[in-house]
């Protein structure tokens, strides 16, 4: 049996070898989920003042140096909070579904390689178990949302549920782009294929469905609509409270920052950088990367307006997924055809920068075509309809497809 | 057996990532007060009484959104497959992924003449 | 390792746990997820005999990626039939839903 | 066969798939019903990756709990008499017995004279197994399975037609 690093010594120490392979895996377990879970406390903090900042305001800053220990502050709140159980709820699925939806995005984070060397498993199949792995919340909030025994909750689940099962279609497509660029599902080749180009480069346009999809999956501003924190009752989660809705709120916040790291695995690179043989180094580029991206997602939430339901769904169905289903099949002709010319690489993870340069310029300046093409129909059919509704403001928000 | 050591640690994981969340749950189990009482369980409806039956009549369109999803949640299952293996095959497969993303689209577009996808 | 009888017990418990659920289940979606369960059974068994005899073939797993397409179908089209029935005469039964009336 | 770790994760794989089908059949409630039903697909998932067939246990997860599992709830809460059944089995007694009688052929006729005694296939013919990149080109090369690979994509689309035309509201008609 492969027992290498602990599990050696641990053998070597006189354990049952069965034994000793179970602790490894047990303390890489440990390892691999403290990492998000350590950042979400810090991501709370760190959401909470860059909104404040956009909104000109100072955000927490009475607990600790600069509000630090904000966050620690409010976890005792919610710890010592009277936790109501309706009565008309179903006990068992009520109390799982907070559980579920924290462990979808949990699990996520065993597939994410840290550095070239440290990653929880290395599976043949790591963007499908990705996929996969997220569609357990969904389930999840229906559970929660039937579970409460609410007709709030459960419309709002409703509602919750087609909007996430419908974003997943484009995210998905758009996922296949660099998969297909790649040639693989497993998450470190997809990494290594980057390396002498990063494919936001080849495929701009998948980056951005698979950036706004990711936004949506998480349900958070412009598309959350559901939740309307500052206007409505908060959708399925209504019947919530205490530690199980924080369960939730944090399962959000650890999503958000998941879908900023994916991005930088899948489009930029993951640890790519001068210097990425050094493990620090590289879990120290994968986590600028993902800040960065993270911070933009924030910036996001902070700035655009929320959509109505109509408007995010047909942005989904109309736009979305026929963009998202041209654009994969743009990238499959055009690097099918250049394939054939030998003038792309067939396996990238090997291939040196001279070798991917002009299959990079050709699907740099098709996706570029394509969104020029989007952005000058958006315009003209804006246009018409603030003509046609009187210049209502209400119009401008999505003007996409028909 | 290495492969199967990799999907040991998801095993171990998939254990462990419910319990993760419970933990807290547990502890604030301990420490919060519990007085429950009547008016406090009841189902919450904007602060008045609960009205009728949870189990409503949902609208239809909530099931022909699941359906169209399932339809391309398991055309995505076969494109999978095709988009991994597409660097090593030849132009023949991009026909074939050409007519097999063009039957589907068929079908979308059937759905939106018929503006099944149109909230409402 | 595990010898293939051993799956092949488990797919031929769950095929009878599916079809018990068709034939006493009153309700239709009821009875569609035992359907969904005698499908399953059905690919657990072409797995375990792709493993164990021709590993080295991909059709097994071909017609398992099948399989799947198919369940898929029949439960899109099995719950379309359901619902389009319980509005026309609000029932879910599936013997008093039995004059091929839309 | 001696006990280790995959014996020991076949057996709680086993045990998940049979519960959630038995948990399936019974339930009262066809809320909790889809619930079961996708704890047993999920213990199928894990009897797909001790058969070394990792790619069909994501489908699995992604088809079943992703999307089915969804559906079956949409469609229980768009029927919504049915989670107040008062009768939950026809012949209960008799269809019990016909599915056990089944099972006990099944093992006692066909699983034990041919896979147990007769020891035809006992264990893996080698631990080589295919891809999923394996199953790509299987799917989609000229001598492969690209007409099925076709036809599914057209069986799908026939589906989704189908089932929007039986269950569209009259009054959604455009």
């Amino acid at each position: 049996m492969d027992c290498p690093g602990l599990c050696e010594a641990l053998v070597q120490g006189g354990a049952n070898p069965g034994l000793a392979q179970f602790l490894s895996l047990f303390v890489g377990v440990v390892l691999v989920s403290g990492i998000p879970l350590v950042t979400v406390i810090v991501l709370i903090l760190v959401e909470r003042k860059v909104a404040a900042r956009i909104q000109d305001r100072i955000g927490p800053n009475r607990v600790g140096p600069f509000g630090s220990l904000q966050t620690f502050a409010d976890l005792l709140k919610l710890l010592t909070k009277e936790d109501i159980t309706p009565t008309a709820a179903d006990r068992l699925l009520y109390n799982a579904a907070p559980l579920v939806s924290f462990a979808s995005v949990v699990l996520i984070w065993a597939v994410i390689p840290y550095t070239p060397y440290h990653f929880g498993a290395d599976l043949e199949i790591g963007a499908l178990y990705f996929v996969a792995v997220a569609s357990l919340g969904t389930l999840a909030i229906m559970t929660a949302g039937w579970a409460s025994n609410n007709k709030y909750a459960l419309l709002g689940a409703f509602r919750v549920v087609a909007l996430l099962v419908s974003y997943e279609i484009p995210l998905v497509f758009a996922l296949m782009v660099p998969i297909m660029l790649a040639g693989t599902l497993n998450m470190l080749d997809i990494i290594y294929a980057q390396s002498s180009m990063w494919f936001v480069f080849m495929a701009p346009l998948a980056m951005l469905l698979f950036a706004i999809s990711s936004q949506a999956e998480t349900g958070r501003a412009p598309f959350d609509l559901i939740e309307a924190e500052s206007e409505l009752v908060a959708g399925f989660n209504i019947e919530y409270s205490g530690m199980k809705f924080g369960m939730f709120f944090a399962a959000e916040f650890m999503h958000v920052f998941t879908n900023a790291i994916l991005l930088t695995i899948f489009f930029f690179g993951g640890w790519l950088g001068p210097l990425w043989n050094e493990p620090l180094i590289a879990f120290a580029w994968l986590g600028l990367k993902a800040s960065l991206i993270y911070f933009v997602f924030l910036w996001v939430r902070n700035t655009v307006p929320r959509l109505r339901i109509d408007q995010v769904m047909r942005f989904n169905w109309f736009f979305l997924v026929p963009v998202s289903i041209g654009n994969l099949l743009l990238t499959a002709l055009l690097l099918k055809l250049m394939q054939e010319l030998g003038l792309a690489p067939r396996v990238l993870q090997t291939a040196t920068l001279g070798e991917v340069l002009p299959m990079t310029l050709v699907l740099l300046l098709a996706n570029l075509g394509i969104i020029a093409l989007i952005l000058g129909r958006l315009r003209t059919t804006g246009r018409s309809e603030r003509l046609a509704t009187g210049g209502g403001a209400g119009s401008m928000a999505v003007a996409a497809g028909d | 057996m290495e492969i199967l050591n990799q999907w040991a640690f998801i095993g171990i994981f998939a254990v462990m990532a419910p319990i993760f969340p419970a933990l807290p749950i547990l502890i604030a189990w301990v420490l919060r007060p519990s007085k429950p009482n009547v008016l406090k369980s009841q189902t919450y409806e904007c602060g008045v009484e609960t009205v009728g039956d949870t189990w409503v009549q949902f609208r239809v369109q909530y099931y022909i959104y699941g359906l169209v999803f399932l339809v391309f949640d398991v055309e995505m299952v076969l494109l999978f497959p095709w988009a991994v293996a597409y660097n090593r095959l030849d132009f023949f497969a991009f026909a074939a992924g050409l007519l097999f993303i063009f039957l589907l689209f068929d079908g979308l577009l059937y759905a939106w003449r018929k503006g099944v996808l149109v909230w409402r | 390792m595990i010898p293939l009888w051993m799956y092949l017990v488990v797919a031929a418990a769950l095929f009878c746990i599916g079809m018990f659920g068709v034939l006493a289940r009153r309700n239709g979606v009821g009875v569609l997820m035992s359907v969904e369960l005698m499908l399953s059974a059905v690919n657990l068994n072409i797995v375990a005999f792709w493993r164990y005899s021709t590993p080295e073939n991909t059709t097994g797993m071909v017609f398992a990626a099948f399989l799947f397409v198919v369940a898929a179908a029949e439960a899109a089209v099995g719950l379309a039939i359901i619902i389009s029935v319980y509005r026309n005469r609000h029932s879910v039964i599936p013997e008093e839903a039995d004059t091929l009336k839309g | 066969m001696e006990f280790n770790a995959i014996t020991l994760a076949f057996i709680v794989f086993s045990l998940v798939t049979l519960g959630g089908g038995i948990g399936v059949v019974t339930c009262i409630n066809l809320f909790r019903g889809t619930i079961w039903l996708m704890v047993s697909l999920f213990g199928m998932a894990g009897l797909f990756i001790l058969l070394s067939a990792p790619f069909l246990a994501a489908v699995q997860v992604l088809v079943y709990i992703g999307a089915i599992a969804i559906l079956f709830t949409f469609a229980v809460m768009l029927t919504r008499s049915i989670t107040h059944l008062p009768v939950r089995f026809t012949r209960l007694w008799a269809n019990a017995f016909a599915a056990g009688a089944f099972f006990v052929l099944l093992v006692a006729g066909v699983i034990y004279p041919v896979w147990v005694v007769n020891d035809a296939v006992h264990f893996p013919v080698s631990d080589v197994t295919r891809t999923t990149a394996d199953l790509g080109v299987a799917l989609v090369s000229g001598n492969g399975f690209v007409l099925p690979f076709e036809v599914a994509s057209l069986l799908l689309t026939a589906a989704m037609i189908g089932a929007i035309v039986i269950a569209r509201d009259v009054d959604d008609e455009l």
